[in-house]
């Protein structure tokens, strides 16, 4: 780092205040020149007033994962001024706004201080408390696009795609920008050694994040009915989810809804809504993060049990209990897997970034209604909240929905008898009925004891039936399922396991021991239960390292008690502590692991 | 449950429906309720409602908790899905469906403990929603597949089987879904068919969420002397306020009755519910009216029935989420996926 | 089995019909003759008029586990008469009711047919259908008694001891129970080859069903608060509660309780009753089966991550979903270890029979207390619900409550300040204080990151230091928690591993084995996290055969992630069609191992 | 929030309490909510309240679901123990709590998601079980921390921010506690510190389960033209029905206002509740009277405030229960564990 395209940068300013937009043009300005950018919104469980920040990594050679390293600290949030001083590498920048004295024990040595009159300039400029505050914020973006290079014709076209038909707003926004860029000018030798230039890395792809691809996906998927309670970090799906539909969904003649979205009163509620149009034939869905998910543990049981498609989006959150609602986590990923009371183990999905989170929305639906079962797809806030550089989204319009086994009236008026539970192709995939189509495909779901006729029972052998069959079907799911992703090093004999968004840090400490000597090969599991390659993977390596963003090696664990692999050749790697994994921490992993081996 | 169509005994002597169906084509399996159960007289009610309106068994979906009451919709309709979900949370399940398919009608079936208790929240956001759904709270004070103990709906000071009183106000349905703002409310006892079927059937007919709580008593647990939900009880307590008649569209209204006595309501279908006002100056579309008046009976000890409130206007929840006509369940996949062309263009937004 | 004080019958009926009764009459008798004998209620999950069956085992040898094979069927249920038919042994017998005349289909060459007119007889005696029901229902004991030499002045006894002040209904019930033994003793050989002889082996022990001696336990343990929502098989445990709570905690002077039990409207509220009764300081606790812990689901989040005491009886029945509620199984084990969303590891104790619920229902509280954590306790349906014969409870009068690390209004006075969440003694149990006490005590209990202060956090160092201190507090537990149970064979190489009330029918097969000459070791777990041992067992053995009631292998599953045990060594062996475990299903499935591996 | 004892700053012209407290002594930590969120104003009045009735800081246990509003208990009484729980399902702490220990003041604070989507079963089985506990209905008609979607007390045609109305009809925190039979039910508005405090303070007097919807406007998602929970719509439609004044044991009653305008309800601890009758005729111990006045007033688009409802008599949880009257936790382990002699004559039964 610390390079032409190849630094990170920190904006450390208060909620509720405007910083968002500012952030959001720096990070899109950065995108349209060309030059791999990735951001990551650190912000608080309130609404108003509290510290936020917002990181900005460029990165030519495209890395995406999180750094832990800062070249510019742009502190505009006093509350935080000691904690944001510090985390300037030594030899970097920090930018504060010179309107009130720094003080002095805030100077670092080995930092250069860039102070501009942010608060002063614009108070000079701009009427009213509110403008004052969010231009002060927009100002700073354009000191930040002097100092850092930033293609000031990018910045105004920007400006003029969002505010064009505002005049009042354009104008106000493109001043608050000249003063701080002037200023930055005029009194700082711009650039900055940590700078900007364009390059032609960017134009296929796109800047999204994964709640917005997901609810996208669905969209895509020909999902109809979505249910949902407001959680963080999961809002943004189905607010995307609705304004596509907006968009794509409504009869053109009537203005009628070709969907229909359900703020449930809880989450026992949304899922239960899935659960009941899945039943009606729908492809129905939630969106939801740890709380929701332990509350619908007792539906979970009944689709799995009952055999009704579901799709549930997780978007994990920093756990136990309510936990940090604004930090991410992968601590989710057995509660999922097992969720439910008595014998379970459900289909997971795990997309490693927002365009795989479009792709696996799709997926899921294809797998719910195949399998008879609830799908869950795992993302967390890192990947559903943060906007992520992805190749461009690409759809093939011959893909239709696999509605997996379901009769129509034209076959069940043909079928001589039809039983719901029948393993009829020995794959443990039953036929199903949807209500109102053909009395002869009349039957009783119910997740109390029933037999392959779909019969109320008590009876062990009948039950014993119904319940290995059911195993059968998840466990054969697995070959279906996305195969995981793999990297090779020529001559690796250790190899590296990782799930959702970690592969990005991952792969660039990977780059960093493969340049050190260290060759390790990659493996990023897409879905539950595993592919059989994955038991292959843990088999042909000395040891693997597996990394995951929770306490307790949740990975591991399912990788232990589904792969058979022998627990003391998985070594754990985790951080835990909610923000994005960097590559800092899998190195850390990686070396102490290594030395201690050594 | 599986379709092994039984040889049809022919019965040239049953009557037939519209449909030319005979009321036998709307049972379901045998009963495994206590004899005597009240429930039993409900499924029996529920069964010649839908033969009545002629409804074509496949096209409807019977819901329900747990409960000795959410094991009936197995007893009505073998020809219709059901749906057994868990404690509490049918509601939901409905919703979604409606949600999916409205096309079909729905019966939810429930007992006080699964709606009062562990459901109350989702009884009443369903409410709330205005879900097109008939729902049928099946009401005896107590539960009874776990063996007696009091419900929500027990009154304060009903006594249980082992004698002890209970303490706590009751939850009252009626009273609630009034006061959630229900666009169809009824009271009737499972002992009185003759009142309970054109109830069932202007339910039925409605399109929105039509609440009837239907004392329906646990001969087992909570038909004692004490109780407040017992077969004497009710019958000595019950208060008809509206008795109602269900006139089907096809059918001509003839005036039988003094004017001033009889109310009509006419349905989104063109049908009517004819209701009689045993009680003078009642209005039944008087939301607050009604709860007056069903306040004022209890204050007498007394029970309130009939189709207690009816909104002269509503909208279900297809309306007020402004759905397409047909099932979404039905709209090709055309009509859903915007495809990759709409999608390049989409992604201009992305970058 | 099948001679003098070893053997097996089985009755069938309706529920609803008085057969309860005329069942416990029989094993209460024969446990009065002092010979060993176990009962277990097969019923079905409605109020009346679905078959039923009792089965009596009795076993000189104190063999408790169920058996699969019955000398005897009373076969008094048309419904179910092909099916018990079955079910008789080759060479047993079948008693029906002549009155009417059993189909010739019926009739099995290698059955002895025992025909008795209850019917006739009581309707010839009785007036009034529900008395007559009744009645025969009795008579039938009468019979019993007869063929298989139970002492009929014990039976009166036992009925004067429980109609001894309704002198009608015991007149009536004596009555019945003569003709059935006349009946028998005139008309067949009396009494048969299987039948009975006092023993003295029942003196030093009782009848017990586990719900009723966990509600003991609960009693003695000094739980004050109990709340609940009725469930299957649970609900008998809070009826027992409040049952000895009316005799032993009701102030004789005021007629006020010493307690409060709360039917909850749900379990959501059950287990929220019991978090906030635990915060405020007292020992309280909540009873449910399977569907419940799911709804508890995030509650228990909470608990966990506020460190908040709370008791939770799982009586377990099989799963998933509604399942068959009046089955038994051990599908719980995972649900409740890892119970709820994040990071989470819970306590869980599983006691193997009565006796032991009633000992480890007390020993929860102290544990709840002492870690400040939820604590499980599994029992299942079997355990719950069927009257075993165990030793006689003991109570130690020395015995007080472990509270914990609660401070008291006079500590609190003297600390200098009172941080809730700071490891103070380096074991990971930090203290606590109760609302009300002492305003150094306050602090602010949430779910949502908090530092060791207990202030609100969303900093990922101390939020990292609080949820790993709860990591080393929970695993800290396994030392202090019951160590296995252990019994070894001399020379064995392999060992058996497992949990709740499995044993009796794995001490059964395993002495089955031993008397093959094939020596295995015998491990009962009765607590997690795992103590040591049970690490230790595994590695000694070449290998475990780990049984258990659910078709996962939970336990199994349990064990490979705590112990690092390597899986393939752990051979699975389950039975999980919902009846009590017997030596029978051990034996296949310790056979069909064992071959495999010749 | 570790007790680190503050070196008090001595302000020698705060007032102080019977108990020498200033109100400084019963705040909290520093709001982190909007400014100028209804919610706070609340806090502020709930810190007259305790500091008005001189109740002990640490004899309070303070308890709350998650939202904004309920975070609030964090901002008063920092010698108080709180416990901020579950989404929902605060009044189950509440209710196990107050089981296990009756003799402190138990004050509830919850949003209106909370209360009447996630948590509606809950408060309203603790209204039903009449839990000793001050509940707070902080209401502002949306979902403040997850930005803004709207609550289940959304009026029906009231507009989101973005312009989109709402279609449900409301549910109603007074007209719900009403109809469950509550015991204590009022309804004030964060902006009128003179109407609320003496509510509050009335609230904590009561014994048994006192319920306040308040409004109190969400100034960055719920303030704007169209919304019905707007301060500036509250101000203009508020209508005061009941004034109260609450006048502590120890202080005699004066009779200072014309009679007929005022009615004196008289607490188990001999305090009183002064209530003044603006709208003449109003009986404030009359729930079907009292329910039918705001349902009156709704109609004509105002909202009645004031106490609406007091029940004259009414038990407890604890009363109801029959518990000893000292609290559960203090009971030594002696009168609660038989011992081994009662354990073994007990197990004759057993055998
Ligand atoms: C989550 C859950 N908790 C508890 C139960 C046990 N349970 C089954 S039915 C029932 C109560 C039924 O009462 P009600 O709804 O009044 O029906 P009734 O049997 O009286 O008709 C309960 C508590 C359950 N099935 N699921
Ligand atoms: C189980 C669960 N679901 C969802 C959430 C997310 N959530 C937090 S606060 C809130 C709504 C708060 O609304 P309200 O109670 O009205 O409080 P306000 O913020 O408006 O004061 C929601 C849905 C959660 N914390 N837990
Ligand atoms: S227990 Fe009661 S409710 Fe259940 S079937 Fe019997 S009579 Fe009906
Ligand atoms: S978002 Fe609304 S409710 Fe939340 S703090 Fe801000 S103003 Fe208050
Ligand atoms: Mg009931
Ligand atoms: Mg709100």
């Amino acid at each position: 780092m610390s390079a032409v395209n190849d630094f990170a940068f920190k904006i450390a300013t208060a909620n509720g205040t405007g910083s968002a937009s500012a952030n959001s043009l720096i990070m899109q300005a950065i995108f349209r020149m060309g030059v791999p950018v990735t951001g990551k919104n650190v912000f608080p469980s309130n609404i108003q007033g509290l510290p936020t920040w917002y990181e900005i990594r460029v990165s030519k050679d495209g890395y995406t994962g999180r750094t832990a390293q800062f070249d510019l600290i742009v502190a505009l949030n006093a509350a935080t001024y000691p904690k944001d001083v510090a985390e300037a590498r030594a030899g970097g920048w920090l930018l504060h706004d010179s309107t009130w004295p720094l003080d002095e024990s805030l100077r670092r040595p080995d930092v250069t201080y860039i102070g501009i009159p942010l608060a002063e300039m614009c108070n000079a400029m701009f009427k009213g408390v509110r403008e004052r505050i969010l231009m002060k914020n927009i100002a700073y973006a354009g000191a930040l696009a002097a100092l850092l290079g930033i293609d000031t014709d990018i910045v105004r076209a920007l400006l003029k795609e969002k505010f064009g038909k505002k005049p009042a707003l354009m104008d106000s926004n493109q001043k608050a920008v000249d003063i701080g860029y002037d200023y930055a000018k005029a009194n700082f030798p711009c650039p900055l050694p940590i700078h900007l230039e364009a390059l032609d890395q960017t134009k296929d792809s796109i800047l999204i994040d994964g709640n917005t691809a997901a609810g996208l996906g669905c969209v895509f998927a020909g999902a109809t009915v979505g249910a949902w309670y407001p959680i963080t970090p999961s809002t943004s799906m189905m607010e995307a989810f609705k304004g596509f539909c907006q968009r794509f969904r409504v009869d053109p003649d009537t203005k009628k809804n070709r969907y229909a979205i359900i703020q449930a009163e809880d989450e026992l509620a949304s899922i239960g809504m899935v659960i009941g149009a899945g039943w009606a034939g729908a492809r129905a869905f939630t969106p939801t993060s740890g709380p929701g998910i332990s509350l619908m543990n007792e539906f979970i049981g009944l689709a799995y049990f009952a055999e009704v498609p579901a799709v549930l989006f997780d978007v994990q959150r920093t756990g136990p209990s309510t936990g940090m609602p604004t930090r991410t986590q992968q601590g989710d990923l057995m509660a999922c897997a097992y969720a439910s009371h008595g014998d379970t183990r459900h289909i997971c999905l795990y997309p490693g970034d927002p365009r795989e989170a479009f792709e696996l929305a799709v997926k899921s639906f294809d797998y719910a209604e195949r399998f008879q079962t609830p799908v869950f797809v795992l993302t967390d806030l890192d990947i559903g909240m943060n906007d992520w550089m992805v190749p461009k989204l690409e759809w093939d319009d011959a893909y239709r929905p696999d509605r997996g086994k379901v009769l129509s009236a034209a076959e069940l008026e043909t079928v001589q008898s039809f039983s719901r539970y029948l393993d009829v192709d020995g794959d443990g995939i039953p036929y199903r009925s949807l209500p109102g189509v053909h009395p002869k495909g009349a039957y009783f779901t119910r997740g109390s004891g029933h037999n392959k006729h779909a019969a109320y029972t008590e009876d062990d052998a009948e039950y014993t039936e119904v319940i290995d069959r059911i195993d059968r079907k998840i466990q054969g799911a697995a070959r279906v399922l996305p195969a995981p992703i793999v990297r090779t090093a020529p001559g690796a004999r250790i190899g590296l396991l990782t799930v959702g968004g970690c592969h990005s840090a991952c792969i660039e400490a990977l780059d960093v021991m493969a340049r050190e000597g260290v060759a390790i090969d990659f493996m990023r599991v897409r879905a539950f239960p595993f592919h059989a390659d994955v038991a292959k993977f843990i088999d042909a390596h000395d040891a693997v390292f597996v990394v995951e963003q929770n306490r307790d090696g949740q990975l591991r664990s399912l990788l232990t008690l589904e792969t058979g692999a022998l627990m003391s050749k998985l070594h754990s790697i985790r951080y835990y502590g909610g923000f994005p994994l960097s590559a800092h921490h899998v190195l850390k992993g990686l070396r102490a692991k290594l030395e201690k081996a050594a | 449950m599986t379709f092994i169509p039984k040889p049809k005994v022919f019965h040239p002597a049953l009557p037939k429906n519209a449909l030319g169906l005979t009321r036998r084509d709307y049972e379901g399996a045998i009963t495994t309720l206590c004899a005597g159960c009240g429930h039993d007289s409900v499924t029996a009610a529920v069964v010649q409602a839908f033969w009545d309106l002629s409804i074509e068994p496949h096209k409807v979906a019977k819901l329900s908790g747990i409960g000795c009451s959410s094991k009936t919709p197995a007893y009505f309709l073998r020809d219709a899905h059901g749906f057994n979900g868990v404690h509490g949370r049918m509601p939901a399940l409905a919703t979604g469906a409606n949600a999916a398919n409205g096309d079909i009608a729905y019966i939810g079936i429930s007992g006080d403990g699964d709606s009062l208790s562990i459901g109350l929240g989702q009884m009443s956001h369903a409410i709330r929603r205005n879900v097109n759904l008939l729902y049928l709270l099946e009401n005896n004070g107590v539960y009874g597949l776990t063996k007696g103990q009091f419900s929500a709906a027990a009154d304060k000071g009903s006594l249980s089987k082992k004698g002890e009183g209970n303490t706590m106000e009751p939850i009252d349905g009626v009273l609630l879904a009034l006061t959630l703002g229900a666009s169809f409310v009824a009271r009737s006892f499972s002992g009185d068919k003759d009142q309970l079927v054109p109830l069932l059937k202007a339910g039925l007919t409605h399109r929105g969420f039509a609440f009837i709580d239907i004392i329906s008593p646990c001969v087992t647990f909570n038909d004692h002397e004490g109780s407040t939900k017992s077969y004497a009880y009710t019958r000595e307590k019950k208060v008809d306020i509206v008795y109602a008649d269900f006139v089907p569209p096809t059918h001509a209204i003839t005036a039988d009755y003094a004017s001033g006595a009889v109310r009509d309501v006419v349905m989104h279908d063109g049908s009517v519910v004819r209701l009689h006002k045993v009680a003078e100056d009642y209005d039944p579309t008087d939301r607050d009216a009604a709860y007056a008046y069903v306040r004022e009976l209890q204050r007498r000890g007394e029970v309130a029935t009939g189709l207690l409130y009816i909104a002269p206007t509503s909208q279900d929840m297809h309306e007020q989420n402004a759905t397409v006509p047909m099932p979404l369940t039905t709209l090709p996949f055309e009509q859903l996926c915007p495809g990759n062309a709409e999608l390049q263009k989409l992604q201009q937004r992305f970058r």
